[in-house]
């Protein structure tokens, strides 16, 4: 039961991006990311191997969450904030479904927040796409819980004063069991680390950094050059280029490479707070792959498993005795 | 053993009055239990403090359990108590003033000291100031004797004394005859597990009942025969458990799994705590983190074929809104029980009201209908749920279920159904394409514009769903104005469509008056008709199970009679009581509000005041 | 120069389409700001898709901007466009049904390609199969004319066509003699940091004159003389602007900080997006997590004191039931304003309805009632949101204000009150004991109502509040059944009570039809009864602004014409309309509904056909 | 303006339990570890010597959140969940007042997780005490957010299968800047943690562990005894009894006292890493203490700014001038 899709059914041949693509025109704005992601999307559903029936996207509100419409599988296309909720209704009544979740930064952290903190505490047998742009898109413009400070956009024309929610370290503080970064402009990256977020039992949280060309383009420059991004990956050194990341106290760092002892990123630790120390790195990289992937029991198990063990001990139940109760008597 | 006189009693009022720490609600409901195998009719109501645990001895601590049985049937729990049981100054204090005129009052007189009295706000003791003239008034220092009776067993002073509810109830058991078998059966199995415990309370119990025999304080013993009623296996049972067997019952006959998604709160948590017992019935509960995540989860299963079910009260609700609107949108199945509580905001949670009608027709943006229907009574809390699950599966639609405080904790005697007598309810889902070679989501049966139901997983009818109007047949996203135009109007007519029974009215004949309601004042008014009957007053009844859509015989019904009343525990906002609004504009019927928003259920003898006024008065 | 004719008429209606990105929107605004300076009546409809960039080409990408201006005061944008700007194929089809008659259409060729109009779903050229016999059709490639105009200013080849938005204006102002200078100085503010965006768009717009008045294509000039209207100072408006300076005069007469709490949503973003242009007016914004923090933290600061406002549309007004309930307990003052689009759910974003009045009277558990208003045009927001704070401080109440989106992005001139004029507001805080040494937080003002609204900060009051049923007067938790239903019907006496000025009816005399109305059905229905006043037929006109509580008068005004029309762009979940389910409960009287929910405001011939049927019709 | 309470007039003489002592009866049940919080903080409030009308307390709903009614001070009792939303627009709009927030672990964590996340990235200046009793006391025993996995409560009759939060790490993933636990019956630390969170600038999170003697009795038996907690003080070595924390590979653990390189506890650390690891520690002992205190501008002292800036460089708006605008014309 380690994988996340070892309950659903598969295809039994070959599939193709077409037939994961639905018949609907396709609205978001030119150069927009999430057709980067749509099509890593696209690409990568054939090759998992499912049937296509057994797929379920479910998004919230935003540009990003028009997603599930373009897709040729189950969607629904909720309302802002709500779909990891959903998504759990469903994903602990049908174990043979892959159920995915389609999030922005606003839907899944603003309104959103506590479904989806809610979500990686319990586990529950789904994957999340959180498409941060660091902007509202589909309200043209304001600025979100991931915006930088001083952010001018229209509801913060003197800037914003928020300090802005790591994504990461967030769901690391909340239990989560699988956390991921990548970004929208690396297909093959993006691929990867969506195949190993399906695959994971439990909540999967991939955080996938997309550009919002009309409202805060360039937003991820840095992490779109290869200088601005730190890969992790599991078992390995952590470094990049001419640089490692070395630990002092509890706190990482960047350090040039030469000479230093980098650290060997271990996604499968128990304990969180490696990961959780490397979503902090500061210094102008920021890493992207598998933060942490660990086995913990899913909710959505446990729940079919307590009904399995009460229907087997207690025999499944009988209505008319239910209804009886011990305490009924008879009149003539 | 004395010589005690039996006599014959057609119906008791008793109330049982104590401490929240006393076990007033179990001394109740056992003794409701007792009654209920003895074949008298019963009506409960329980009434508790907000708090967990207030302060004891104040009167802001007081809880009580007040039952009503007869030897024919019973429709409340009874305006004022003939009997009641005082265990400490403030339960007197709090409870007296509702005592009938010559009542009986049974005082546990250890917790009448000084520092109690003070507690109570007595500023002299009741027990000698001549206060209680005019009742007959037992005492007995009930804790001591209980607290000797259990010596045997070892245990605390706290825990011995504790058992003085069950010496009570062993004492009133006697005095009204009820068996003390099924008492002593129920306490060894609940503490199975504390020997001392199950033999201190047995014991207590045991005592209790050899006081009634033995002193002779007690002169009298009570007989009240059994009430008639249609041969059968009857239960007593409270409306809340009723809605949490109706859902699993709509489950069973419907083959579908129960997912309840649902988040606690005061009335109507009791109704996920059953439902939690019963995973053999492939019942699933989920406790999320908030109300609009119990209604998403919910909706999430529906989606995946399951029944989905979320229980709360008006302020979750409240919050349930716009999660209502999408559920209208997507046309999916879904019930949504809410257990009505005083309002507005936290309102008083332990008290009961009716004030939640026009929030749950009206509750969200935009034109979202929904049937709503409620419950009149604790068993019919169970047909409403099978009912409500029925339309909500055949016209894939949410349905909202009104309950309230009263009916939810109250019990009354209830007629066991069979299994095979209750409806058959098809999911349908849809298999295949459903028209020519293609799947339209939101192609409609012409009879019930119901959709189809086609769940994830079914191959060939990938679609996708969402809260954005869709387009008529295909469910495509539709901006265009004549489509929107359309939809609201069918989704509209969906639900003005359903099949709705005609209006059962109770009218001897020729009656000036029709009484209507909806929901728990069903006892009440029951109650006062019979008693304007007898007064000889012509009076007409008709209680409402459907409030949305309306019985289409309805409008010609309130226009057959001269004068109509509509007695509600709501104000209506200023526009009479809530339902009074809608028929009122429905059918231009001047109806006529009593209303009542106190918390508390009707009394019978006010409704019979309004009804005598409503009768006689000229307008 | 060639020869054009110069044509006086009294009324324009233009059309400007294009796709998202043309930039239809700012055309259409820079002409109503020219119409406006020349001193014609003018009103306007955006209409936008909900996707930001919705795909070039096609139909659901095309955007548009409609203007109405005349020599008298216009009340619509207009049913039907006498001229249709088509910036491309989709343009000219998505538009084209609506053109009136022999109206004249405007058509940048350069798009006309075969693929665009497959894109667009044009089986063949419009421009040259005759599907536009019957109208004046003007072709011009004015993308590539815009190209040539702007060459010397070295923009990419995108940006230079872009600019093709400004030729059209300049071509059009050219037309209908809307001054130039306005818009090219508004030009070079706006693109005061990039001077060659600047003088190309400049450039454009001056080009798109000179080619009016140069080619021979346009051998007509109109002129539309000034609309009459009383002295004073004029500007354009649009819904959401006035309201949110209403929002910050009303701060301004009351000596009150505003503090706004919102959550963006379409169409309400844009009060969020003014006011927190205007913080040297002590106006703060807060742009919550979610609807519900911002109603908490206004909530919060009205409290403190501040003037406490939260803006939304309907599906986050759904997340707002619960704490409104809440802020009904506090009675603390608060505007919540509603700016309406289609629902249910997230239904039609970008277009409007009124269909959440039902919502905002009942979306919240238990008898929870507030005032509300409701603005009817855009200049009218701004009087509406005085007029709520008033009420809001005045009775220490949450109050709220309907808007739609059709006023809330709609325009027109607006006769800009002085300062001065506007009521004094006066927020009158508690500053010491109310009752000999005391201080009763719930204690009331005889003819209002009202409570002390006592600050934190203010020594000696120090008092606690909140949700649960609190004690007349002293505002201490109570859970009295008496108590309870006191301070219900306290709620609802006191905003029962506020004072409503009588209502103003527009009576030519004897009129056998009464049309109500509210909201932003005004014009439309204004309109309406001008043109079937011109037909003959007696009309009379009245416009609600309270809807709770209704005014006195109205009643007795409603029973005073045989009949009753009510139109509203909601369906009234089957009872007709939303406003006419109440009025029909409240007064018994059968008003006639005419419901539309397709997202557009009314068009006026359907307005006045409805209105002959009624006038007319037997019943 | 370092401390939270800079802003806040002072009494200018001393004040006593007794005057905060609100004439309401309490009605916790009894031995309830309401009462011991109750007690501390009414002790404790007199010695801020602030004016008591300028402190406000808002609690959500719970029986933790009854708490504003015993004290004598201005006091909000409102909806379950909200009381954060509503302290951050009583404390932006009125910076002379202290603003606390009383919630419960149900109240704050699970329907009101998303707005104590939010007040703590923003970091508005309020002191907010989370009840946690692990347990839902006021709708008589449902399992929370912080339940132990398996229990056994009226609403998991099988056993609650969620895995729990914890709140410290919760609030470190949350960005905030004052996090500290300590226990409702060790009265001298409550008292000198609850001077501390008021004193931050900023929002300050205080655990509280609370008996609830009724539904869950003795969760806290552990952290009662001296050999359960573990007393982080800032820039002393982490060491309790034998024992001493120590690092290896990222992760803390407890490790006999003799020979062990105890970590040095720094609150004031930039990088919250640290503190995240100590709120990860396993093994028997509860770190009790502040985690972390770090200054960061508070929310509503940048937006106060905000207005104050646009006064001062715009002059105090006008409305006449507001209202013509730019474009207005007369008639005459
Ligand atoms: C209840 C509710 N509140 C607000 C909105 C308006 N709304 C729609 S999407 C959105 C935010 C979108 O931002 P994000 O989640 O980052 O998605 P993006 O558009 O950037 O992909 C908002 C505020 C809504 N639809 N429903
Ligand atoms: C909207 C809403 N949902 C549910 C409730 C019921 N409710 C009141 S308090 C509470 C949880 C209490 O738990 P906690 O916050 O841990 O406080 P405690 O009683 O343990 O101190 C719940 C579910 C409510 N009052 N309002
Ligand atoms: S607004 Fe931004 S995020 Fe939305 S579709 Fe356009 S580019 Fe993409
Ligand atoms: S139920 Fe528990 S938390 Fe609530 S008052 Fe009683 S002991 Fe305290
Ligand atoms: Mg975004
Ligand atoms: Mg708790």
């Amino acid at each position: 039961m380690s994988s996340g899709l070892s309950l659903v059914p598969l295809a039994g041949k070959p599939q193709n991006r077409k037939e994961y693509t639905s018949d609907q025109e396709v609205r978001w704005c030119p150069g927009c990311g999430d057709y980067a992601v749509l099509a890593a999307v696209q690409g990568m559903l054939p090759t998992l191997g499912l049937r296509r029936e057994n797929i379920a996207f479910i998004s919230g509100i935003g540009c990003s969450s028009r997603f599930p419409y373009y897709l040729d599988t189950y969607g629904m296309h909720s309302i802002h904030g709500r779909a990891p909720s959903i998504a759990t209704g469903l994903a602990v009544s049908r174990p043979d479904l892959s159920v995915w979740v389609v999030t922005g930064d606003g839907d899944a952290l603003s309104i959103g927040g506590n479904h989806l903190m809610h979500a990686l505490r319990r586990n529950v047998n789904m994957t999340i796409l959180l498409f941060n742009n660091r902007i509202y898109g589909l309200t043209k413009g304001q600025y979100s819980p991931t915006s930088t400070p001083g952010k001018v956009t229209k509801s913060t024309p003197a800037g914003s004063i928020d300090h802005a929610f790591n994504p990461v370290s967030l769901a690391l503080g909340a239990e989560a069991s699988f956390v991921a970064r990548t970004v929208d402009s690396d297909r093959a990256h993006l691929t990867s680390v969506l195949l190993a977020a399906a695959q994971h039992r439990g909540t999967s949280l991939v955080e996938i950094y997309q550009n919002c060309p009309i409202f805060n383009d360039d937003a991820f420059a840095a992490e779109k050059t290869p200088q601005g991004v730190l890969r992790l990956e599991h078992g390995q050194p952590v470094t990049a280029g001419d640089w490692a990341v070395v630990e002092e106290g509890g706190r990482l760092s960047l350090s040039p490479l030469a000479g230093a002892a980098p650290i060997i990123h271990d996604a499968q630790a128990p304990d969180p707070s490696r990961a959780f120390a490397l979503s902090r790195l500061a210094g102008g990289m920021t890493p992207v792959g598998i933060f942490r992937q660990v086995e913990r029991p899913a909710y959505d198990d446990e729940a079919r498993a307590q009904v399995a063990t009460a229907i087997s001990s207690r025999g499944r139940g009988d209505l008319d005795s239910l209804l009886r109760g011990p305490d009924s008597w008879s009149r003539d | 053993m004395t010589a005690t006189v039996l006599r014959t009693l057609d119906r008791v009022v008793i109330r049982f009055a104590g401490d929240s720490g006393d076990g007033m609600q179990l001394t109740g409901d056992r003794f409701a239990a007792g009654t209920a195998v003895s074949g008298n009719d019963l009506s409960t109501l329980p009434n508790f403090p907000a708090e967990i645990r207030a302060p004891a001895g104040t009167l802001s601590g007081v809880s009580s359990f007040q039952l009503h049985f007869a030897d024919h049937d019973v429709l409340t729990p009874g305006d004022a108590p003939d009997v009641l049981v005082a265990m400490n100054p403030a339960a007197l204090r709090a409870n007296l003033r509702d005592l009938a005129a010559g009542g009986t009052v049974i005082v546990d007189t250890h917790d009448f000291t000084k520092r109690n009295l003070v507690k109570a706000g007595y500023p002299a003791d009741p027990l000698a100031d001549g206060s209680l003239d005019g009742f007959t008034v037992h005492r007995a220092d009930l804790t001591a004797l209980t607290v000797a009776a259990v010596d045997e067993f070892g245990l605390s002073r706290k825990d011995a004394s504790r058992a003085k509810n069950m010496f009570t109830l062993g004492l009133l058991s006697w005095m009204y005859g009820r068996p003390a078998e099924p008492t002593l059966d129920y306490l060894s199995k609940r503490f199975a597990a504390k020997p001392a415990l199950r033999d201190a309370n047995r014991a207590a119990f045991t005592a209790g009942w050899n006081y009634g025999e033995t002193t002779e304080a007690f002169a009298v013993r009570y007989e009240i025969p059994p009430a008639p009623a249609p041969a059968g296996r009857y239960r007593t049972i409270t409306g809340n458990l009723a809605l949490a067997y109706g859902i699993v019952a709509a489950g069973d006959r419907s083959g579908l799994p129960v997912f309840l998604g649902s988040y606690p709160i005061t009335p109507a948590s009791d109704v996920l705590h059953e439902l939690a017992k019963l995973k053999h019935f492939d019942v699933t509960t989920f406790q999320a983190e908030d109300e609009i995540a119990g209604i998403g989860a919910a909706l999430g299963a529906a989606w995946g074929g399951a029944l989905g079910v979320t229980t709360t009260s008006g302020p979750g609700l409240a919050l349930k809104g716009e999660a209502i609107g999408l559920a209208t949108m997507l046309e999916l199945p879904l019930l949504i029980c809410d257990i009505q509580r005083g309002g507005p905001s936290t309102g008083l949670p332990t008290k009961t009201e009716q004030a939640d009608l026009l929030q749950a027709m009206f509750g969200r943006n935009g034109e979202a209908p929904v049937p709503v229907l409620a419950a009149r009574s604790p068993g019919d809390c169970f047909d409403t749920a099978v009912e409500a699950v029925r339309i909500a599966v055949t016209y894939r639609t949410p349905v909202l279920l009104l309950s309230d405080g009263y009916i939810a904790n109250g019990a009354e005697p209830w007629a066991v159904p069979s299994a095979a007598s209750l409806p058959v309810i098809s999911p349908d889902f849809a298999t295949g394409p459903n028209e020519g070679d293609t799947f339209l989501p939101y192609l409609r049966e012409p009879d019930t514009l119901a959709r189809p139901w086609a769940v994830p997983g079914t191959p060939g009818l990938e679609h996708r769903i969402g809260g954005i109007e869709k387009a008529d047949r295909t469910g495509d996203i539709s901006y265009d104005p004549a489509n929107h135009d359309k939809m609201v109007r069918l989704r509209q007519a969906k639900i003005d469509g359903i099949a709705v029974p005609p209006t059962f009215v109770d009218d001897p004949g020729s009656s000036d008056l029709l009484v209507i309601g909806w929901g728990s004042t069903y006892g009440p008014i029951g109650a006062a008709i019979r008693q304007a009957r007898a007064e000889g007053l012509k009076v007409a009844q008709a209680h409402l199970r459907y409030l949305n859509p309306l019985p289409a015989d309805l409008g010609e019904l309130l226009r057959r009679y001269p004068r109509v009343l509509l007695p509600e525990m709501n104000l209506g906002y200023g526009y009479g009581g809530q339902l009074a609004l809608l028929l009122r504009s429905k059918f231009l019927v001047d109806v006529q509000s009593h209303t009542q928003v106190n918390g508390q259920p009707f009394a019978v003898h006010d409704l019979v005041e309004v009804i005598r006024t409503q009768v006689k008065g000229d307008r």
